[in-house]
């Protein structure tokens, strides 16, 4: 979904009308510029994690407009929403028809290929909308294309959230 | 925090090869919820009002710090849905209806049965008797009871004619449509039976069988007047008795007890310093206990005929045993509606005229979160979640 | 329906907190004290009318919160949602089942019987939404309960405005 | 103003005895409206991104000074649906889909046909072809379309195959689906056709016969790189032309008046200033024509990769005959899609970033009117009313 950046300026009126027009607020997140790419709350996972093996780092907050995994996203974050991530919300469904991103872990350096899979079945959750769109293409070339409702394949093609699911690093 | 940063530091020292690649996530993940919900857990009504086909419930921790932490999921509701839940089952039910063009065409009415943990609709009882269509109103928790150990549920139909429609759960049917006089609210009474107030200012009551028929009947004579000073429908109910506040700030108890209501004590909120500053019960959702058995009322200043709905800028907190004030607590913001969580900390939990919830500690009345973001909802009515 | 009158607040919490909260802003209109019952904006109407007899007067602005009609108003003013004062909105159905307020016409000084007819069968209008309960008592009394969707009677009983109309001078 | 309220202060003179009562209220009226529309009314989608199930279009007079003068009307449109209409007949489309439980159960597609003058239903098509289902996609005015001097409505289908529906008005019924490659966007060709953009930069077309079925078929080789400067598929149709700006800033020209869609010219919006500030087209809806036949394109300032849905600070107003830029129309606040009223008197309608509508005369750029008041509703898309 796309365009919709927009719902926190109508309640915000008395935000100073020179903030940015490009990046929007998402949640309690701020507004960050669409290049920046340092992250805010740095978290290195395995640091803390147990297993041996290299650590791996995924910087930054899921329900922020900002945190590196939403760079196409477009609708309700599912952290916002009873979900996580990586989960859908209780009650939805996950869509397995999705489109498709390349973002930058500014963690690790690495292009990730992220799918974004709707949750689907209920009424919008209405939180923490984001529409960010770095390579996203038009209608006609669909699988990257996040204009579309991807709530395909579903019982119900009803959108509530989106989740984003790293499907691999990307070949350069 | 700051150990984490130089770790994180560290970790951007390291040559990129040295971090392995994130790992790649399993899709078709779906949260469930745990059962019994924790004591601060408030399930809230976003009515919709503008969007009324497409309302909503929304399952909310009331000590998250932002939304991410107090969002843990929805369910829906068409149409002002009435919502009531067991508390010896993991079901919550959605009295509701539909109507196969959004707006319009057919409209079909459904009592659906979600259940707790997955927060999806497991059963549903379709409501298609014409005379038992389902009252439409917006704030009254009273619209929907649950009685006999949650064996039957009670609804109120409108249409204008009145009803109280019964369904057995276990039986997953409807059992009866027990009319009513221009009456409304269904307070549970004696062992398996109801209560409502009426236009005339009596009560009516009624004890039903175990198939759902009426077997005893009882009315307590006109005992209100209505124009004068009316009683709300809108009781807190403690142990078997109801407390039902009224415009000028009287309290009427009710003794739900027995198979018939019977007329209690009626004494006042208000003392002479009160009435002069015209302190008045009113707001969506106005009265509410605690684990403890005190009575909170919501009450505003400058009270007039028509003030009843005005929202409360303070929540009065009363001993009802000695019927006495032991507290006053302002509210940070005039609030239209408030619930209070069960256990050992009771919180109290408003909607304020912002459409923000706001908790406090019932006890200290000391503020303690305001949960907003609510940007399109209309967070209405408050249910503490068991 | 009712106690949706805080509607504005939420966006407008820019707006000075000490402003009455008894009576809301609606639609275009002005907040002011229930009890006021000064005409903003006098209107005579036979005065301009053309017929003979006595003239009559109707004072104020029928898309207002104070106007004198919508003493026991409780949703979104027809006027505002492309009817008036007394005619639906095009593609509704008025509701034949109505409740019922007395309310005070300042301009004659007469206390008029007046029926809030809701119009049905299209989503919420939106706009103008009024809500005062001058006379109005809880639902065990429905005839005069603005609590009730009053959508009854119609093919449809989605909510979408109320309109007002004069059902007779009130016998004293 | 003032000899009216001498008027009235006479009559309040007067005893209220010599004041007659005012006149019983008839029941039941309903209003309609004027067919044509006026030029300066317009048809505005409101998305209810998070009401979906119940969006709505408002039918409004730009000329309005508050929300009672500008509100002409409603009627609704089931989960983002696609609106289209007939000039020739008064007759609205809205592309729709409902489910029998809200958001779940079964589902019912559906054409539903809007009398203009009474915004009721008057017909509805029903569509349950499961791999013809409508396309959802949120801002595109181009997945339907009328041709053949509206005899056919085509729609976009995905499913995520994708085709082309094509149905019958006069016979009200579907009679074809046009399988696409991977293609979208349905732009009248010809006698009795359509093209469409595909994901690898082609276009392609098809003409139908009286029945609906595909005849002839053209092809555009790839012409242009969807990776590095892809065309919008929102373009502005003038005359047989479309006008399709791409991300960087180029407008390629496509002829639509044969069989088959050709290739025109490519030129720039830009020129080298314009290129250092990397002005750029983007919105949600960004390119439109009045009845003179000029382009009118939003623009935005330090456009970079993914800034194509960007909000617009300014319109750009150029003559596609000799290419060159005639006006630059600052707007009041960024916009994220407009429309332009036809007739004598062009207007410029936007949806501001406040979810507002603005108004400015096409010919001077002056700003008119705000249209503001929309508190939960999401109007996302313009129609000029005809």
């Amino acid at each position: 979904m796309n365009w919709l950046d927009n719902l926190t300026e109508k309640f915000s009126r008395n935000v100073a009308r020179t903030s940015s027009r490009r990046g929007f607020l998402c949640g309690l997140g701020g507004v960050i510029a669409g290049g920046s790419i340092m992250p805010l709350l740095p978290v290195a996972r395995a640091a803390d994690a147990e297993q041996p093996g290299p650590p791996t780092v995924d910087p930054g907050d899921p329900a922020t407009y900002e945190y590196w995994r939403n760079c196409a996203i477009d609708g309700y974050l599912c952290s916002c929403c009873g979900g996580t991530i990586n989960s859908c919300p209780p009650g939805t469904e996950m869509s397995t028809i999705t489109w498709i991103g390349t973002c930058k872990n500014p963690g690790d350096g690495k292009d990730y290929i992220i799918s974004y899979n709707d949750c689907c079945g209920k009424t919008s959750c209405g939180n923490c909308f984001c529409n960010r769109n770095e390579g996203d293409r038009p209608t006609y070339r669909p699988h990257t294309s996040n204009d579309y409702n991807w709530c395909l394949g579903t019982e119900s093609t009803a959108y509530h959230c989106t989740v984003n699911l790293i499907l691999g690093v990307a070949i350069k | 925090m700051l150990k984490q940063f130089l770790r994180f530091m560290l970790l951007l020292g390291m040559t990129q090869s040295a971090l392995a690649d994130l790992p790649i996530d399993k899709p078709g993940r779906i949260e469930t919820l745990p059962v019994p919900y924790p004591n601060d857990w408030v399930i809230v009504h976003d009515v919709a009002f503008d969007h009324m086909s497409v309302g909503r419930f929304m399952v909310l921790d009331i000590n998250g710090g932002d939304i991410k932490d107090f969002f843990k999921g929805s369910f829906n509701g068409g149409f002002i849905a009435a919502f009531t839940q067991a508390l010896k089952k993991p079901e919550m039910y959605v009295l509701e209806h539909y109507y196969d063009r959004g707006t319009r065409g057919n409209r079909t009415d459904v009592l659906t049965i979600y259940d707790r943990a997955t927060l999806e609709p497991v059963d549903e009882i379709i409501l298609d008797d014409p005379k038992l269509k389902r009252a439409e109103i917006l704030v009254s928790k009273f619209v929907i009871s649950l009685i006999d150990d949650e064996r039957f549920l009670l609804f109120y139909s409108f249409t204008p004619g009145t009803f109280v429609t019964v369904i057995d759960l276990e039986k997953r049917e409807v059992v009866n449509g027990v009319p009513l006089p221009t009456c409304a609210g269904i307070y549970p009474t004696g062992k398996r039976g109801f209560s409502s107030l009426c236009g005339n200012g009596s009560m009516v009551s009624f004890q039903l069988d175990e198939d759902g028929q009426v077997t005893e009947q009882g009315k307590i004579e006109p005992f209100f007047d209505v124009d004068r000073d009316a009683l709300f429908e809108r009781p807190a109910i403690i142990g078997d008795t109801g407390y039902f506040p009224s415009f000028s700030g009287a309290v009427q108890e009710i003794d739900l007890s027995g198979a018939a209501a019977s007329l209690g004590e009626q004494w006042s909120l208000l003392n002479d310093e009160d009435r002069e500053q015209n302190w008045r019960p009113g707001g969506a959702w106005l009265a509410a206990t605690d684990s403890t058995g005190r009575l909170y009322v919501m009450m505003h200043e400058n009270g007039e005929e028509g003030s009843h709905d005005y929202p409360g800028s303070e929540i009065w907190v009363f001993d009802p045993d000695s019927k006495t004030r032991v507290q006053r607590i302002p509210l940070t913001l005039p609030a239209i509606a408030f619930d209070i969580t069960m256990g050992d900390a009771p919180k109290i939990v408003t909607t304020n005229i912002e459409m923000s919830l706001e908790v406090y500690d019932a006890r200290s009345g000391e503020h303690l979160n305001t949960i907003a973001d609510f940007y399109h909802n209309w967070p209405l009515l408050v249910y503490a979640s068991q």
